[in-house]
């Protein structure tokens, strides 16, 4: 299993860095890819690494209203609900993109994010997006 | 494309205890554009860095990857480095192989395989990486101190001193703060008039401080080094130019009103001078209150000023100022009277706040220094202090300790036994909380000099009765329930931030925290800077804390802006959004998401399209995403880099 | 009501036929439980509160109390129902119909505030209680938790004030006005009413009020069982009637002392009344 | 509509157009012009009065004009357009995007009873199609006058889908509106496409497998993107960093992405046209998704594009309230 | 006092802290509660001390107490209590633990004639309901 994560610097990824430093223990199958604010993210990056068969994507920002930006997050906030359902209308189990609120402090709720989005990606019985779908249909 | 070197860090064990690093290594070597590959134990220390320096001399590396521990630990040692190795520091990327592998990650074969992954996000991060140059803006090295308190004061003082002009802004017609309203200060009970006045006065002298009293701040635009503030001056409807401070107008006035620095124990007029020793040492007529204002008769001070200073047609005034460095220091007040109904404040006229007390007790204040009740003047021979009401108290929403009541109650205990001998002190407290130079010892020197009675407590109830003050409290050391028949209560009252700082925030785009006071950009290694480049933060506007608190942090911030008055422009982070001008579409959807007001129009081949105020932009990327054509990137985390990871992230 | 408390029941009803009140006897009520459940899963107690609450809804009206104690059990029921969702599921399992906290729950006095007014009442006084030492007693149940009930300032309260002063009365402030009566504990443990009491008033003779105001058939009954045995042991010397709010309304209004029920009384009230007349 | 108003119409049309170019209201004129074959039209452009006749109106003119206003809005020249009510939404988003001028515009909105879906006539008549002479109708029916017969169809059988929904006989936001006397005005129907509703009921991989199927076919023309009137950008985003999103090749997963992302970027701006579906050589169901994405957008935003010039696009603000359905 | 893991009743601290649904370790003992309390005179421990207790796990100590019998659910302690704790609740969990040892149901035919006429229903319910 495969699970892309974008964290945003100033909350989950130090978040990230806190569950590292408190030796908390995840599965290892996640890879997180660091941004200066949850609202970088492009739905477009999102939908390559469905495309592209990634299992899962995981979204963490800082938590409403604590953005290091201010307003970042609402925005992000906004997008990832059409995105999710954008997604789902598409055949794509919603499941499979996660967003969490991670402030720096929390990096025992960093590691229980990954094992919640583990967690529901197993529970999952549709493929993910075929690796080759031109011979699928 | 680049030649990559990429640095694989054993940190001790920390790392290489889970990740093979061999494996990193030989994987990683593989690259087509990586053309070395090492590792060593300790990357960050001396001999490593010594060690990379020579590699990329010897190998001519243009750019490199370290896999080590988090960035927030060491990318700026390694960036430094780089900029050593005459390498643009944004060629150097960092895998962070520690903190979100090693540590996490229990499996030898795992951990190494995302290692190998995080390594090769990097590495193609890098090679989509372009040398980026802070930009760098003239400053104005001029500083507007908001608040002329001890702190602001303080500050105003130590920059004016290195040369630098200030600009003073105070809300009240004088300077000097609350601390012109106290008698004497704990833990030296030295008089604060007298201490204070030639602060005041070498404020109101010294040629480098433009003072503005009776001022408030009404916009600030701009950054860092190039702000641009709107100032209203409001009217005094006394020419300052002309008045004398003879008083013949105070004297003379008909209107009598109770003014706010007496806390409404003192008689005091419509036109008025706040305090004898204030500065500036003018008068100020009370718009609310005064006859010929409201009902356009009266006009007596205007007929008597000798210097014809009296000018009812004075309007407010707004001043544009052009400033580089902003310092905060808004200051106090206390609790709301509502807040503490239990104690009978605001019902019962002997149940009054720490300030009225320091009033009373003030030899300029209603009583001229005898400690008499307001409601009847008699001197109260039984005195109840209560500390803690309102503050730790998360019912109130003022779950925070108010930090200097457990002192200035003490000394209030003591100056009141000094002036009434044969006076009883009950004191209800919860905690003693003295942690300052020479405070403990204070406080028992109080206790056991002037015999006074602390109950380890709260009280629950305060009202009247045959003239008398009954106080429902408790002993929680005797488990005993405490009733006292007071003269007068006096209430520790919790500190809150002083009205407006929430507008004045928001003036200035800084954050406050959900009890009012400013945020500071880090609780431990920034607490005077705030979020925004080139705002700092003194005084009680920040958290409650003490007049020696307060003088440090305004010096604290005054050294802030010398440094940043050091030079002679501004570096701004180079990480900040650019708009490819053929691209850009003008339909500015980028501009509304823009949390800095950074994305400004510009004319371009006949059509109107955005342009990116790098100076304002702090990098959060978000108009990256509003920008459907993807003319607006952000420099160091552009698309390109970005969907560079992914991809590597997906090689099996 | 209808059995120990006439006084208070009668005054009500024609007190409120006078301001032309509508009020309205709920068609099979339950006795609300007289507390309020403190044990968090105990949610059978809350349900005759929440009949009651539902009937009023089915009526289309609002639920009006007149005992403290009831509105303060309707009261807290209803904010529960509204505020905690799983509570609610819960007790809609045992409801014949759902029921969503949608009731208003008013005393009379919020009644007499909201659709009289104090100076309209003011207006309709016939026979003015001027000279009359009154002051309120608040009980507990009024007031706190005040997050819940929102019925007055819990420290401060002003409505009896108000009520009194349209009446014309002299209001005294009285502290005690929000101190505890002993309740229930009324029946078993007696030194509790009487050490309460007998602060009360104590308090009242200081003050020289000459007439207590309340809203609560337990607190009346304590102050006057309380005040008997505290005179037999010469606690005190001065008693202190104590009268339903609506009893000195009725007055007011001139509707005579028959439905006032005064004989109720273990404390006469007539000799302080005689005066207005 | 009677064949009878669409002649008036035009005529009205016509005089109004005289006016404008006359008076120099405005520099040119979009405008429906005679396409190749009978039931075709073809947008036209016209700068003189002489042109004039050239113009037509009826119950074929399918376009959404106001994507000519794209290139046009950039040179400050004062346009005129004849759109139906659809298409003016179109037009309401574009100058909501600062993408053209109203100043420099004048909007003609004609009204219009629902455009005749000729697809689905050629694929009734086939071959025979070339024999129609005209198009007359009655009460419920189209009547196709052929030499020999003729045919009877359903009016709502032959009707855009979005014309079924579409309160087309309102003024809205024009700056004329031609309607001739005897006009009904109809009452908004149901919102969004029932049609949508089958998909919404499959299963994940049903769905994708369906969509999979259609994208394998997309041969990335982009002509769903060159004639969608509110992809206005001037460059593409898949255009200018060729490679960076999806590569050139047109593999399905390529396609997925570029479909979708076109979808999510014109959420909040789509009105719904029908352009991109009706261009699209292969016929992949494109309205479903942004039907789809409108739909969504207005229950969770409450917004609908193309309405108000000053109401703002819900990924333009925020609320702090905005549900929060992540953890 | 000896104070040992053995000693301290969590589970029924717990328990308690189930039913009254009051976070007990919240208060920090100013006594406000106490202060203001109209039956502390006649309790053998202070509400804020019960609340100490049950801190300490001393449960059985605060069972053995008469002081939540003397709770008149008045809420005044509530409406004053700086960290919003609803002793009244705590009183009624304890009462609760209690009533199958101590407990000897109230029989109204104690009462006085006189007394039973004009007691308002509203005091037999509100006792029988706090008893039972």
């Amino acid at each position: 299993m495969e699970i892309v994560a974008f964290c945003c610097q100033w909350c989950s990824y130090a978040g990230a860095d806190l569950a590292g430093t408190s030796r908390l223990k995840y599965p290892a199958n996640i890879r997180i890819i660091k941004i200066p604010c949850s609202s970088r993210i492009n739905p477009t990056f999102i939908m390559r690494a469905l495309s592209k068969g990634v299992d899962g994507v995981m979204v963490a920002g800082c938590h409403p209203g604590d953005c290091h930006y201010s307003t970042g997050n609402y925005f992000t906030r906004r997008r990832l609900m059409v995105l999710k359902r954008l997604l789902e209308f598409s055949g794509i189990n919603p499941e499979r993109l996660q967003l969490y609120w991670i402030s720096a402090a929390e990096g025992g709720k960093f590691a229980e994010s990954v094992k919640d989005i583990i967690s529901k990606l197993e529970k999952i019985q549709d493929k993910p997006f075929p690796k080759n779908p031109e011979s699928s249909p | 494309m680049r030649n990559i070197g990429v640095f694989v860090c054993w940190c001790g064990l920390n790392i290489s205890r889970t990740v093979d690093i061999k494996r990193v290594v030989e994987e990683t070597s593989s690259h087509p554009q990586v053309i070395c590959s090492t590792d060593y134990k300790y990357l960050c220390s001396e001999p490593g860095q010594k060690l990379i320096k020579e590699i990329v001399k010897e190998k001519g590396l243009e750019g490199y990857v370290i896999a080590a521990c988090s960035p927030g630990m060491h990318e700026t040692t390694f960036r430094e480095l780089a900029s050593r190795c005459e390498i643009n520091p944004y060629l150097c990327e960092m895998a962070n192989i520690r903190e979100q592998c090693s540590w996490v990650h229990e499996d030898r074969e795992e951990a190494t395989g995302k290692a190998i992954k995080l390594v090769n996000m990097a590495i193609e991060k890098v090679l989509h990486n372009e040398p980026l140059y802070p930009e760098s803006f003239p400053l104005n090295k001029r500083a507007m101190v908001i608040g002329a308190g001890v702190a602001g004061m303080q500050a105003a003082l130590d920059i004016a001193d290195a040369g630098y002009e200030v600009l003073l802004v105070e809300k009240r017609p004088f300077i000097g703060g609350h601390m012109t309203q106290l008698s004497e200060t704990f833990p030296t009970l030295d008089c604060a008039q007298c201490i204070l006045t030639p602060k005041t006065a070498e404020v109101a002298r010294h040629p480098r401080i433009t003072l503005m009293p009776y001022s408030e701040v009404e916009e600030v635009k701009g950054y860092v080094g190039n702000f641009e503030a709107v100032i209203r001056r409001k009217a005094t409807f006394v020419d300052w130019n002309k008045c004398t401070g003879c008083a013949i107008c105070i004297e003379k006035c008909p209107k009598k009103i109770y003014p706010e620095f007496e806390c409404g124990l003192k008689e005091g007029k419509s036109i008025d001078m706040a305090f004898p020793q204030a500065v500036p040492y003018k008068v100020f007529i009370n718009k609310e209150s005064c006859i010929f204002l409201n009902q356009g008769k009266c006009g007596v001070c205007a007929k008597l000023c000798p210097e014809e200073a009296i000018d009812f047609q004075q309007q407010d005034q707004l001043v544009k100022e052009k400033i580089g460095a902003i310092i905060v220091a808004t200051g106090y007040d206390l609790i709301d009277k509502s807040e503490l109904a239990e104690f009978g404040y605001g019902k019962y006229k002997d149940v009054i706040d720490g300030m009225q007390f320091e009033r009373i007790n003030s030899s300029s204040g209603p009583f001229s220094g005898v400690i008499r009740r307001p409601s009847d003047g008699k001197i109260p021979k039984e005195i109840v202090f209560i500390q803690c009401a309102g503050s730790r108290d998360r019912e109130k929403g003022k779950p925070y300790c108010s930090k200097i009541c457990c002192m200035y109650t003490a000394k209030q205990a003591r100056l009141y036994k000094h002036k009434v001998p044969d006076g009883q002190v009950y004191v209800f407290y919860m905690d003693i909380r003295a942690g300052g130079k020479g405070y403990e010892e204070f406080i028992y020197r109080s206790v056991e000099e002037s015999g006074m009675l602390y109950l380890r407590g709260q009280v629950s109830r305060v009202f009247e009765e045959d003239g008398k003050l009954i106080v429902w409290g408790m002993d929680t050391l005797s488990g005993k329930k405490i009733e006292i028949n007071a003269d007068m209560v006096v209430l520790a009252s919790a500190i809150v931030p002083s009205n407006g700082v929430k507008e004045l925030a928001n003036i200035l785009k800084i954050t406050t925290d959900e009890h009012g006071f400013i945020q500071e950009a880090h609780p431990k290694l920034k607490p005077i800077e705030c979020m925004t480049r080139g705002v700092y933060l003194a005084g009680c506007g920040h958290a409650p804390k003490d007049i020696a608190e307060s003088v440090a942090q305004g010096s604290a911030t005054a050294s802030k802006v010398f440094s940043l008055f050091s030079r002679n422009s501004v570096l701004a982070e180079p990480t900040v959004s650019i708009v490819n001008k053929d691209e850009c579409s003008g339909c500015l959807s980028c501009e509304t998401v823009c949390p800095y007001q950074a994305i400004e129009k510009e004319n371009y081949r006949g059509k109107v399209i955005a342009k990116v105020n790098s100076a304002l932009c702090q990098g959060c990327g978000s108009c990256t995403v509003a920008c459907r054509s993807g003319a607006i990137d952000l420099r160091g985390y552009t698309n390109q880099q970005i969907m560079a990871e992914l991809e590597a992230l997906l090689w099996k | 009501m209808h059995n120990q408390s006439q006084s208070f029941r009668d005054s009500t009803i024609s007190t409120a036929r006078e301001l032309e009140i509508e009020l309205e006897e709920l068609p099979d009520w339950y006795c609300c439980g007289a507390v309020y459940p403190l044990r968090s899963e105990d949610l059978i107690s809350l349900l005759s509160p929440t009949r009651n609450l539902m009937g009023a809804k089915k009526e289309g009206k609002e639920l009006v109390t007149l005992c403290s104690a009831c509105y303060q059990v309707l009261k807290r029921t209803n904010y529960l129902i509204l505020n905690d969702a799983d509570k609610r599921e819960k007790l809609n399992n045992y409801l014949e119909e759902k029921y969503d906290g949608s009731t208003k729950v008013l005393h009379f006095l919020e009644v007499i505030r909201k659709d009289v007014g104090w100076e309209e009442l003011k207006s309709k006084v016939k026979t003015s209680l001027t000279g009359l030492k009154a002051a309120p007693y608040y009980g507990c149940l009024l007031l706190r938790p005040q997050k819940e009930l929102v019925f007055d300032h819990p420290e401060n309260p002003t409505i009896f004030e108000n009520f009194l002063q349209s009446l014309g009365c002299d209001i005294v402030d009285f502290p005690y006005k929000t101190e505890c009566c002993g309740a229930y504990l009324g029946i078993t443990e007696e030194k509790v009413i009487n050490s309460a009491v007998l602060k009360i008033i104590q308090g009242a003779n200081k003050r020289g009020i000459e007439v207590l105001i309340t809203s609560c058939p337990l607190c009346l009954y304590n102050l006057e069982a309380g005040q008997k045995e505290l005179m037999k042991s010469g606690h005190i010397s001065k008693p202190v009637p104590v009268l339903y709010f609506t009893q000195l309304l009725a007055l007011a209004l001139g509707l005579g002392v028959d439905v006032c029920h005064f004989e109720e009384h273990q404390i006469n009230p007539l000799p302080v009344l005689e005066r207005l007349k | 509509m009677k064949n009878q108003s669409y002649i008036e119409l035009t005529a009205m049309l016509e005089q109004k157009i005289n006016q404008l170019l006359s008076e120099n209201k405005v520099d040119y004129l979009i405008v429906y012009g005679k396409g190749s074959f009978w039931f075709k039209t073809r947008p036209l452009l016209i700068r003189k009065q002489t042109e004039i006749e050239k113009v037509i109106w009826n119950r074929f003119c399918q376009f959404n004009l106001s994507t000519f206003l794209k290139p046009g809005s950039r040179k400050g020249e004062k346009i005129g357009i004849i759109t139906k009510k659809c298409d003016i939404r179109s037009v309401v988003e574009l100058i909501k995007n600062n993408q053209i001028n109203k100043d420099n515009l004048y909007i003609i909105q004609v009204a219009c009873d629902g455009i005749i879906n000729w697809q689905k006539l050629e694929n009734l008549l086939g071959a025979t199609v070339s024999k129609v002479i005209e198009v007359e109708e009655n009460a419920l029916n189209f009547v196709i006058k052929m030499p020999e017969t003729n045919i009877e169809v359903l009016k709502n059988d032959y009707l855009l889908d979005k014309c079924l929904i579409c309160d087309y006989q309102q003024s809205f936001y024009a700056d004329e509106f031609l309607i001739t006397s005897e006009e009904k005005v109809e009452e908004i129907k149901n919102q969004f496409l029932p049609s949508l509703e089958i998909l919404e009921n499959m299963s994940y991989e049903e769905r994708l497998e369906y969509w999979l199927k259609h994208f394998s076919r997309c041969m990335r023309c982009y002509a769903c993107r060159n004639v969608c009137p509110v992809c206005y950008c001037p460059t593409c985003m898949f255009d200018s960093q060729e490679g960076l999103w999806i590569s050139k090749e047109s593999k399905t997963s390529e396609n997925y992405v570029y479909h979708l992302t076109r979808a999510f970027h014109t959420a909040t701006l789509c009105v719904e046209c029908g352009e991109c579906e009706r261009v699209c050589p292969v016929n992949i169901p494109l309205m479903k998704l942004n039907n789809k994405l409108a739909k969504e957008v207005s229950e969770i935003f409450g917004y609908q594009a193309g309405l108000k010039v000053d109401e703002v696009s819900p990924f333009k603000t925020y609320c702090q309230e905005d549900s929060d359905e992540f953890k | 006092m000896e104070i040992s893991i053995e000693k301290i009743n969590y589970e029924l601290r717990e328990a308690i802290e189930e039913r009254s649904n009051q976070k007990i370790i919240n208060c920090y003992q100013c006594g406000k509660c106490s202060a203001g309390c109209p039956s502390e005179n006649l309790m053998d421990v202070p509400p804020h001390e019960i609340v100490r207790m049950l801190q300490l796990g001393l449960i059985d100590e605060a069972l053995e107490v008469n002081s939540p019998w003397f709770c008149t659910s008045c809420f005044t302690c509530l409406s004053r209590c700086p960290r919003a704790i609803d002793i009244a609740r705590i009183m009624e969990a304890l009462r609760y633990y209690n009533l199958n040892d101590v407990f000897q149901p109230f029989d109204p035919n104690v009462l006085s004639d006189e007394v039973k006429t004009r007691l308002p229903q509203q005091a037999l319910v509100s006792l029988w309901r706090k008893g039972t």
